[in-house]
């Protein structure tokens, strides 16, 4: 019965979310069975970035405050994630070092959300890249507790045995550690992006669009704008402090200078070039992000250019790319094509529309579609 | 005694040129709304051509007229190239631009210019004055970076407060279709807020350079001091800007001091979330809005 | 609009024998120097449409943002239902019972239209976070019922076509109405309408007429126009501000003969609604 | 005074405006009407160079406008009062004020400030106030006053009426009067109160989904009956 | 299914050492790696070393490389982010498939890899950093070789020199807030502790000393022991100058080359610092190899023939020299593991012979089964007129309290070969 399956399909957000999560994972599962174990640590990259990209992408995009200092909170994740894996045989399960890292995050999250709660734009901007660079601070300032400048280094524990198991009887192949990481990473990004994708699709996510394109009407419908706004950036921490954990897994350390501002800015930037408050989006600007830089420096090695020349040319393009996508592709990447489809739709739907806006039910304009749905005073004209 | 004395001396000096670069940013912010992030590595562009001047035989003085020729001019390109197809996009997309352009300048002029430290001279002195005996942390430099600082706040004021253009400039900021209807030349009036603006930082990008080593990178602190000492100051105001800078200035001075350089980021944040919880719109804000 | 549209009577039965809906009593704003309310005492009553004139700058716009929680009187009391509200912030009016229309529309620009009523339809919902974050059956059924909440009301005030447009792309009046039905979702039993008519035609303006009074079966209403016109026609009771005063109250007959009225808002040429001018001169020079 | 001919405007698939012409004649004021939507905003704001004519050209004082910009309108003798928010509401009262008058290419005496002043005394009242602190109708007064401001020959005002109470209405409709018999001002009005407009101009035009439909008298108009009921709504 | 944990395809690097070659060496190449900030704030000067690296290498090269093999250097770009320098050297090791890493920079960044290089098998030569990590814990990190004299042992040098010559000072300590001035400050406390007044810590990336050195000021320090990187010697002495400070200086090795130094605080406005290197005049410091100002030293001349002939644009600058003299050790290190070049050949290679390499560093390395820290000595020196004169022997020590002795092993008299290729030692 497709009818039945098409009405399934739209009316269960949660399954249609979870299919489509479950469908990417299975893809990206192939995808690791083909690739190398740098490739696969590549992926694990870019799961994080994503998932840090993601949960901004829902603070920017669908509740439009603007945060600098996301990098920060990855920190706090990853450092969580590092003080509870100290040694190869701390046996704390994984899945319990996510939770805590994100719950750690999320403390803090709070905290900043709070005081951030009533500052605008380039205000919060402006607090939000405090924190970028006040963070690593702390680290040096505890350097006893958090390894000071060399950080912590992260020992995770060896691959499951049945993981091993269960990918060898699957495939015939061995489960690298790379690989096993990168499994966690995407398992983590895809539940990540089912709970984000559900949250905006529900009712709290429809409150932080009304916060951010109107806070006095959303106020009037009832909704207390610092608590919509703290619950937007708590969120986004949680997202956040997962990706600190990932980034703390794949790369097997947390170390002050690994969340430099620059990290937060390039979390925005993913966000932006992937296309604003769209999760597609954010993880089309982690790819971007995590695969254009090392392509260009091969590219460039390979037309012959000194390390040092290539070096700079990866920067040099990314930023090139960054001002293109903004002056060709406003929207961003995932964005554009979306905004593309919205203008056809719109075309179709206005063509046959010339807005006859008032009802005056007397101005002959051919019959079309607007004009029996707006009420026609039953009265005429009075007098 | 003498340590309190200095490191007021050094947050002072240092505090003025984050307000140099503060004001620049407010200048952006009044002219287009928009947080200009590349502000530093443009300044960084325009002393390395200064520098190369300088190291080519000339005076520091044709170096540091050249610095802000090329401030004037790359900031006018900047906004007629770049800046103006994004003026009606939503904010972010300017942000995200001159992020790149940001990544860009860094990238060519490690290029162009090299990428290993090159020192800047400095006129006037670096040596501190002799005040009864003990050498007190401010040098004839020193006075230079603060006059110079001041004597701009004061010409923006001036210029934003009591002049015709200064009105139109912000005409143009606040609402481009109005400002047109009233006769204000828009684009010309968000070319020029830029390019003032990247003379402003470029003169910051000197006094921060001079008697001190400069990289590709040399600014990169700065914009996180100079953008929290303009919102500090509330972003649209001249005064706040220097305000902000000093405050920041002097008081992290105090906390690398006596407390410890690792906290100096931590202390800002304090500082700035202190102010802002106090005050939303920062210390120069204007009264609160009218909402409905 | 003809005289006789005097006020039908409020609803019968019902009406006088509860309380006022809303009542503010010696109610003072200033900002800085300006006084803007001084002494404003009024009553909304039950299933009544109670209008508030006066000239520009008279303080109708503050008056509701009193009444909303947006700007906090120096003196005076708010009460509802008979209860009187301590410091009111505006994010409670929905919760209790009271929405309101902007002078500017404040439609949320990148939300569709049916989206734009839902999120005034929200007070009726329950669903938590965790609810929203899990996407519980429980979550979903209730969007459900928002969503065709809010699409009765578009369906009721005409405009359910639009329900996937994004209002920038709406014609003005539509948009009107998109905000009076995101107000009306959210069911109140007393709606705040400032300006309602402004920039709608004079046909729209009798067909909103009639919107509003139909709307008192279920509602009181409090109304703030310059469209004499229709504030004559609609309105059970009129309160007259000037300087943040209130300088008249009655009925609509009654206040249209107040002479400090007519000498402060209504100007004095303007006795009769009826003429094709309601201004004052006619025309001449030209050809 | 201007002269549109065969004008056409367009926002992407919508033709807001399909071959308008007409002449508003110098010393008078002509009425521009028309349902919600029928084009008449998007009429001024292709005059005064806001929006791109697709085609069509339009003339003041016999000079081809052609690409002229919005902001060379000023110099040209021309005012227009947008419709809606257009006051610059960081500015104080005066600023906008002055900025008016900075259109005319000289210097604002005082004594064109006082002369609004003289005319919405709110607005002298609280001239160093920034201009969001003012009500919907304080608004409108200024932009009105501000267009004044810069003594224009032809003035474009997009329902001007709107939010005011009745007497300021009546007033500022006298003042239109005042300065088109004294100083042969013309102007182009739009209202959405078609009988008020008609009242007050010589002239009008009445669009219907972007075409011209009636372009007479404004006495004519007004007894036109027909048109009336179909178009004017009253 | 069990069993599938067993051995990685890595370890066979560690493995099968019986093979005749390993990843990376094919019969006429050999690809090494490294990881340096190419970009960013550490970019100035550092990234300087691996292109006096690479010029050493192509000189080999040039010369028919080491057993037939030619030299592949790889060096990718970590802008000195530990995050970065683990995706670059994972892809060094995963994808580009190197034979050895030799030669990655920093101390933090060096420390995200470490381990992972040592869980793969993959040699970790000669880390450009003087941190401990690298030699003190073998068991661990059997791959990891240091090359430097770590700051521990520098500073306990320097500790001992001034406890016997200065011991009225008042020394103040001026210490990066990292492993550097953490190392340096253990070993120089061994001597000096209760001369010290004052400790002053920057960060690394805050350009603003003023408050440190007026702290020191304000104590009254006469000694200034500072463990610092060059540009921070620069910012130190401006500010002293502004504050009018004048004790005595004693810099680090890595914060002193007078060339680059001298450079930076030419030039500085009318006359206050003077225009040529002698602005570091009477200020003490330590060596331990020659640097480009020695060019009468045989080493110096070889370094400058190697630039002439294969450098890039650019003078040869110490930086470069530090680049080429790990180089030459580690070809060096390739010709003591002779032709069937295995990972844990050229590792037992080093370990066997380690000691006895010759080279350009003035004091012997240390490395052994037990130990693969560094050259084990420095050399304290004055300043003056951009040389630097002598002031003590070569002195020579280890970790902990092991005694501080003159060097007796001649290593400074070493003269490099005709060829400038070293041979198996
Ligand atoms: N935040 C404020 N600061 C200063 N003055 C204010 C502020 N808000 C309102 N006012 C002033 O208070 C008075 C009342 O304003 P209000 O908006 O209530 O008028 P209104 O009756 O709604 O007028 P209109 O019919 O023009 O909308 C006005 O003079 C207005 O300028
Ligand atoms: N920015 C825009 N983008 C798309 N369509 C527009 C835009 N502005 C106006 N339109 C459409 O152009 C047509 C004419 O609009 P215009 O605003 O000129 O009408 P109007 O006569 O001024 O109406 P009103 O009485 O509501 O002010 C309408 O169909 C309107 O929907
Ligand atoms: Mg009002
Ligand atoms: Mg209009």
């Amino acid at each position: 019965m497709p009818a039945k399956l098409q009405r399934l399909w739209r009316d269960s957000v949660l399954g249609r979310h979870v299919l489509v999560a479950l469908v990417g994972l299975l893809v990206v599962l192939l995808l690791l069975e083909t690739v190398n174990d740098f490739r696969a640590i590549q992926l694990s990259s870019m799961a994080y970035l994503g998932i840090a990209a993601g949960g901004l992408t829902i603070l920017t995009g669908l509740n439009g405050q603007i945060s600098l200092g996301h990098g920060a909170l990855m920190a706090i994740g990853a450092y969580t994630a590092a003080l509870m894996l100290p040694d190869r045989d701390a046996s704390t399960p994984l899945p319990l070092v996510v939770l805590v890292s994100v719950l750690v995050t999320l403390a803090v999250g709070t905290a900043v959300g709070a005081a951030a709660a009533r500052l605008h734009g380039p205000y919060l901007a402006g607090a939000t890249l405090a924190l970028a660079v006040a963070v690593p601070g702390i680290a040096l300032y505890f350097g006893e507790t958090l390894g000071g400048e060399q950080g912590l280094r992260v020992s995770m524990p060896d691959v499951p045995v049945w993981a091993l198991d269960a990918e060898y009887l699957l495939t015939g192949t061995e489960m690298t550690r790379s690989g096993w990481v990168a499994l966690m990473a995407w398992t983590t990004l895809a539940v990540t992006y089912v709970l984000l994708a559900n949250l905006s699709r529900g009712r709290v996510g429809r409150r932080w669009r009304a916060v951010r394109d109107g806070e006095v009407s959303a106020e009037l419908a009832g909704i207390r704008l610092g608590r919509s706004r703290v619950s937007a950036f708590m969120v986004s921490a949680a997202a956040a402090g997962a990706a600190g954990a990932m980034l703390a897994f794949t790369v097997r350390l947390a170390a002050p200078s690994g969340f430099t501002l620059t990290l937060s800015l390039t979390l925005l930037t993913a966000v932006v070039l992937g296309g604003l408050g769209s999760l597609g989006g954010a993880l089309v600007g982690a790819a971007l992000l995590t695969f254009l830089p090392p392509f260009v420096t091969s590219v460039g090695s390979d037309a012959g250019l000194s390390d040092l020349r290539a070096a700079e040319l990866a920067p040099l393009v990314y930023g090139l790319v960054m001002i293109a996508v903004i002056l060709l592709a406003p929207a961003g990447i995932a964005g554009s094509f979306r905004a593309w489809r919205i203008r056809r739709q719109a075309r179709v739907a206005v063509a046959p529309a010339p807005v006859a806006a008032s009802a005056t039910g007397t101005t002959g304009t051919p019959d079309s579609p607007t004009r029996s749905t707006v009420p026609t005073s039953s009265k005429g004209t009075p007098t | 005694m003498q340590q309190l004395l200095n490191t007021a001396l050094g947050g002072l000096t240092l505090g003025m040129v984050y307000a140099a670069f503060a004001l620049a940013l407010v200048l952006i912010f009044r002219s287009t709304r928009i947080v200009n992030f590349a502000q530093a590595p443009m300044a960084m562009v325009t002393t390395f051509i200064a520098l190369t001047l300088i190291d080519a035989g000339y005076s520091y003085w044709i170096g540091f007229a050249a610095a802000l020729l090329a401030g004037l001019v790359l900031g006018a390109v900047v906004e007629r190239v770049l800046i103006r197809p994004v003026e009606d996009k939503p904010e972010i997309n300017a942000v995200i631009l001159t992020l790149g352009l940001f990544i860009v300048l860094h990238a060519l002029a490690a290029v162009v210019f090299g990428n290993a430290y090159r020192s800047f001279p400095a006129p006037f002195g670096i040596r501190g004055f002799e005040v009864g005996g003990s050498t007190i942390a401010l040098t004839g430099f020193g006075v230079f970076t603060i006059g110079a600082v001041v004597v701009v706040m004061a010409l923006l004021v001036a210029l934003f407060r009591f002049t015709d253009v200064g009105l139109r400039m912000r005409a143009a900021a606040y609402n481009q279709e109005v400002a047109r209807l009233l006769g204000v030349r828009v684009g010309r009036m968000l070319t020029l807020g830029w390019a003032l603006a990247a003379l402003v930082g470029s003169l910051a990008g000197i006094l921060i350079a001079g008697g001190s080593l400069v990289h590709p990178g040399y600014m990169d602190s700065v914009v996180v001091y100079g953008f929290v000492a303009a919102v500090l100051g509330g972003l649209e105001s001249p005064i706040g800007a220097v305000v902000g800078g000093l405050t920041l200035g002097v008081s992290l001075s105090f906390v690398s001091g006596y407390v410890g350089s690792e906290l100096v980021a931590l202390a800002a944040l304090g500082i700035l979330m202190l102010v802002l919880t106090l005050r939303p719109g920062g210390l120069f804000s204007q009264a609160a809005e009218r909402r409905v | 609009m003809s005289a006789t549209s005097s006020p039908a009577a409020p609803s019968p039965g019902a009406a006088s024998a509860t309380g006022p809906v809303l009542e503010l009593r010696d109610v003072t704003v200033t900002f800085g120097g300006v006084t803007a309310l001084s002494g404003v005492g009024l009553a909304v009553r039950p299933h009544q449409v109670l209008g508030v004139i006066g000239p520009n700058g008279a303080g109708k716009t503050t008056l509701f943002n009193v009444a909303c929680g947006f700007v906090t009187p120096d003196t005076g009391t708010i009460v509802r239902e008979g209860r009187e509200l301590g410091r009111l912030h505006a994010h409670q009016l929905a919760g209790l019972g009271m929405a309101r229309t902007l002078q500017g529309l404040g439609l949320f620009d990148r939300m569709s239209v049916l989206d734009n009523v839902v999120v005034g339809a929200d007070r009726h919902a329950s669903v938590g976070f965790l609810g929203s974050l899990l996407a519980l059956p429980r979550a979903a059924r209730e969007e459900r019922e928002l969503r065709e909440r809010a699409r009765a009301v578009l369906e009721e005030l005409g405009i359910a076509a639009y329900a996937d447009r994004y209002p920038p792309s709406l014609p003005y009046p539509v948009r009107k109405r998109v905000a009076l039905a995101r107000a009306l979702a959210a069911e109140p039993t007393l709606l705040l309408l400032d300006e309602p008519a402004s920039g709608l035609s004079a046909d729209e303006m009798d067909e909103l007429g009639d919107l509003v009074r139909s709307l008192t079966d279920r509602m009181s209403v409090m109304l703030v126009e310059h469209h004499m016109d229709l504030v004559m026609r609609v309105c059970d009771e009129i309160t007259v501000l000037d300087f943040g005063r209130v300088i008249a109250h009655g009925t609509p007959a009654e206040v249209r003969d107040d002479p400090a009225v007519l000498a402060a808002y209504l100007g004095e040429v303007v006795g009769d609604e009826d003429a094709p001018g309601a201004l004052p001169a006619t025309p001449e020079g030209g050809r | 005074m201007l002269t549109l001919h065969e004008l056409s405007t367009s926002y992407g698939p919508v033709k807001a405006l399909q071959q308008v012409s007409f002449t508003a004649r110098e010393g008078e004021i002509t009425a521009v009407l028309g349902a919600n939507g029928a084009g008449k905003t998007t009429l001024l704001r292709t005059v005064s160079g806001l929006q791109r004519a697709d085609s069509g050209t339009i003339e003041l004082e016999g000079r081809r406008l052609g690409k002229v910009a919005a902001d060379r309108m000023p110099g040209l003798g021309m005012a227009h009062v947008p419709e809606g928010r257009g006051v610059i509401t960081e500015l104080t009262i005066e600023e906008n004020l002055r900025l008016g008058g900075l259109g005319r290419g000289r210097r604002v005496q005082p004594a064109d400030l006082d002369r609004v002043y003289d005319l919405f005394a709110i607005l002298g009242d609280r001239r160093a106030a920034l201009a969001h602190t003012l009500s919907g109708g304080e608004r409108q007064m200024l932009v009105i006053g501000r267009a004044l401001m810069a003594g224009p020959r032809m003035l474009l005002l997009d329902e001007p009426s709107l939010g005011l109470a009745p007497r300021i209405v009546a007033q500022i409709f006298d003042l239109l009067r005042g300065l088109v018999q004294s100083d042969g001002l013309s102007v182009l009005l739009v209202e959405q109160n078609a009988r008020s407009a008609l009242s007050v101009a010589d002239h009008g035009v009445v669009l219907n989904l972007g075409r011209v439909v009636a372009d007479d008298d404004a006495a004519t108009l007004a007894a036109d009956d027909q048109l009336r009921h179909a178009y004017l709504g009253f | 299914a069990c069993g599938a944990g067993g051995d990685r395809e890595s370890d066979g690097g560690g493995g099968d050492s019986g093979g005749s070659t390993d990843i990376g060496v094919t019969d006429d190449t050999i690809t090494i790696g490294a990881h340096f900030p190419l970009t960013g704030v550490a970019a100035p000067g550092y990234s300087e070393i691996p292109l006096g690296a690479a010029a050493y290498f192509d000189y080999v090269n040039a010369a028919g490389g080491i057993n037939g093999r030619q030299i592949d250097y790889i060096v990718r770009d970590d802008g000195y982010n530990p995050t970065n320098t683990s995706t670059v050297t994972n892809e060094l090791v995963l994808q580009d498939e190197i034979f050895a890493m030799v030669g990655g920079l920093g101390t933090p960044t060096h420390s995200a890899v470490v381990d992972f290089l040592n869980d793969e098998g993959v040699p970790d030569m000669f880390v450009s950093s003087g941190s401990l990590q690298w030699g003190d814990d073998v068991e661990n990190r059997p791959y990891t070789f240091g090359w430097q004299p770590d700051y521990e042992i520098e500073g306990k040098i320097i500790g001992q020199y001034v406890a016997e010559n200065m011991p009225d000072a008042k020394v103040g300590l001026f210490l990066q807030d990292d492993d550097l001035g953490a190392d340096a400050e253990v070993g120089v406390r061994q001597f000096l502790d209760e001369q010290i007044v004052e400790v002053q810590r920057y960060t690394s990336g805050n350009t603003d000393v003023g408050p440190q050195i007026a702290a020191l000021q304000s104590a009254d320090a006469d000694l200034v022991l500072s463990f610092n990187t060059p540009s921070y010697t620069a910012l130190s002495q401006l500010v002293a100058l502004r504050l009018g400070y004048e004790p005595q200086w004693f810099y680090s090795n890595i914060g002193s080359d007078p060339e680059l130094v001298g450079s930076l605080l030419s030039r500085f406005s009318e006359g206050a610092v003077e225009g040529d290197n002698s602005s570091l005049d009477g200020i003490l410091t330590s060596e331990y190899i020659p640097g480009v100002e020695d060019t009468d030293n045989p080493w110096t001349q070889l370094w400058q023939k190697v630039w002439d002939q294969e450098g890039e644009e650019g003078e040869l600058s110490n930086f470069r020299i530090y680049g080429m003299s790990s180089a030459y050790a580690f070809v060096q290190t390739l010709a003591a593991a002779g032709e069937d070049l295995t990972r844990d050949g050229l590792v037992e290679a080093l370990e066997e012979s380690g000691e006895s390499l010759e080279g350009p560093q003035l004091a012997p390395f240390r490395y052994s089964a037990d130990s693969h820290l560094g050259i084990s000595g420095v050399q304290l020196v004055e300043l003056n007129g951009g040389a630097s004169d002598p002031i003590t022997p070569v002195l020579v020590t280890d970790i902990g309290d092991a005694p501080i002795e003159e060097d007796s092993s001649g290593q400074a008299d070493d003269a490099p070969p005709e060829s400038g290729i070293p041979e198996a030692p």
